[in-house]
């Protein structure tokens, strides 16, 4: 037998189904759930089979429909809260998919701008343009974060150069958290980086308090496990 | 000079490249009236309609705009050198969920959609046809999404409104009601016209989910 | 569909930020000889002389271009002054520094730019975005930057907590393909037909022909 090899791509366990549906014929109302089941489970078989990855979404699906399956063929199960699961865990996702789905369908028909229809071209110059003072900006927040991703990621690399120059050194860090401590008696493990601005910094802060330990001047507490750390100074106060 | 208020608005719109609100010409021409401008507007449109060119002035994302006619695509993409823009099926179902429920919780689109939409989201927010409008008062605080105005002037829609009507869904019933959002209040928000302009755009057509605004 | 070859072309120079020489017309209408591009031409720049429009089809640089005429050149000043500004991207870093930093010192902003950064300070405290909040209780008592609730109109923010953290953003990761490839045996089935038709629309998102651009 030769069969035809058909590559479809589904965007999750819904489309998935509904495809099952369509082929299928089946009302969405009056769904043979074993028979969508077994063939839902064969896709996922298949898509092990040629090692595709398959996402979350789609074995939780595959779950509860083998669940709602074998609830259907136990001879005690009650009809009504087997269709009632079934309304609430696969209809109703699907009517409210397929209508977003409809949606997305229409929106995709429209005339959309640079694809079907075009617009004016403004010459670079004109943008130039001086404004007024009170012109309002074009920039939107996605471009505010992204400009600050950028900037710290440029800092990042720059760790090593930083240490080299030494601009936070050991030495100093520790008579900060000598003085922090003297100032507050106990103190929280996080408030130690308060101040500290990047890796490069926490990583002194870190080994100062490391040295401090071993030193025997400051001692470290956990009560339970991720709860907060606390330190105490054990030297004299001056 | 020959300079009907008509032909100032025509090379107003001509020269810009973005939709111009009965606002914005009125900014270049203070003395006039918007009743005056919105009426020429009406008229260049009749013009344009009838002289049958290339391209027609349409009313876009609460303002006006001149853009071509479809059949034209193909050549102009031949001459930009470019491919279409496109947005994958994804894309679409995931706008078309924040356009009606918004604002929404990105939890509520994967609950809708049945999938992750972390990357999607992230890919809107850069092409700017979504935006995060605030947060929602759950613990963590999660970020709220809602589309812009660009939504509006990519899928040539003249205001939210104008979506297309969200049918099956009335018939869920209403448990669907997943409480209201909140956007967060901040002390001291006048954010102003700017904001208002934008809410103007936004509601939906069922009508449940939105009653965060202020 | 009624297109003739000058409504082509009149589509093509609408869409194009730079004149337009025969050869790049020819680039999009391959089987046209040049000799019929210019008659074309003519007869379009004769039609816009006759027409007596805001805008005229002249030659340009070699080329070809619509252009608005000049009596109409306050108007248009007029609105490219009211229109909104773009900022430099220098700008936007400086902003977003501040913005997330806050209250910043300038040589805080200075060590994450690697530049000098007072320019840039300047302008934008000029634009009504930033504001000196105060002094730092540091030798010479250098000034602190914050933002304003200018900032907060421009981006559309309720107020500061809402500004979205760099981890939220870093969060949504990135769009690889989310879809899933499963193969179907059978022949020709008809029931894919919904499913292939919303297909042909599929494609990636990182095309380099966003229509996003801000």
């Amino acid at each position: 037998m030769v069969y035809e090899i058909k590559l479809e791509i589904f965007e999750g366990p819904l489309d998935l189904l509904l495809h099952l549906i369509n082929k299928n014929e089946v009302d969405i109302f009056d769904i043979p759930i074993a028979t969508i089941a077994d063939q839902y489970l064969e896709y996922i078989e298949m898509m092990k089979v040629l090692n595709i990855n398959v996402a979350g979404d789609f074995l939780l699906m595959a779950s509860t429909l083998v669940h709602l399956k074998s609830k259907m063929l136990l001879p005690e199960s009650n009809d009504d809260t087997v269709d009632e699961d079934l309304h609430n865990e696969i209809v109703r996702p699907l009517l409210e998919y397929m209508s977003y789905r409809e949606i997305a369908g229409d929106l995709s028909e429209r005339d959309l701008l640079e694809r079907d229809v075009f617009c004016r071209q403004v010459p670079l110059d004109f943008r130039s343009h001086i404004k007024e003072e009170g012109a309002p900006l074009d920039v939107n927040l996605f471009q505010l974060i992204d400009a600050f991703k950028q900037v710290m990621d440029r800092t990042l690399p720059g760790v090593q150069l930083q240490l080299r120059l030494e601009q936070w050194s050991v030495k100093e860090k520790i008579e900060h958290i000598i003085t922090c401590l003297k100032e507050k008696g106990t103190m929280l493990f996080v408030q130690l980086f308060v101040e500290d601005r990047v890796v490069s910094e926490y990583i002194v802060t870190f080994l100062a308090l490391l040295e401090l330990v071993h030193m025997g001047l400051v001692r470290i507490f956990q009560s339970t496990p991720h709860s907060d750390i606390k330190l105490t100074p054990c030297f004299e106060e001056d | 000079m020959d300079m009907s208020l008509n032909l100032i608005i025509e090379a107003l719109l001509f020269a810009s490249d973005k939709p111009l609100t009965i606002l914005d010409i009125q900014s270049a021409l203070p003395e006039e009236d918007s009743t005056r401008i919105s009426e020429a507007i009406k008229e260049l449109q009749e013009e344009y309609d009838s002289m049958a060119r290339s391209f027609l002035l349409k009313e876009v994302a609460g303002g006006y705009q001149f853009r071509t006619q479809s059949q034209y695509a193909p050549y102009i993409l031949q001459m930009l050198k470019t491919s279409p823009a496109r947005l994958s099926r994804a894309a679409l179902e995931t706008l078309a969920i924040v356009a009606y429920k918004q604002p929404v919780l990105r939890q509520e689109i994967e609950r809708l959609r049945g999938v992750d939409v972390g990357g999607i989201l992230r890919t809107l927010l850069e092409k700017g046809v979504l935006r995060i409008v605030g947060r929602k008062n759950l613990p963590g605080r999660p970020l709220l999404y809602g589309t812009t105005k660009k939504f509006l002037e990519v899928f040539d829609l003249k205001n939210l409104q104008s979506l297309p009507k969200l049918k099956e869904i009335k018939e869920l019933g209403t448990e669907e009601d997943q409480g209201t959002a909140v956007i967060e209040e901040g002390q001291g928000n006048e954010t102003g016209d700017e904001q208002t302009a934008v809410d103007t755009e936004k509601s939906t057509e069922e009508g449940p989910s939105d009653p965060s605004e202020n």
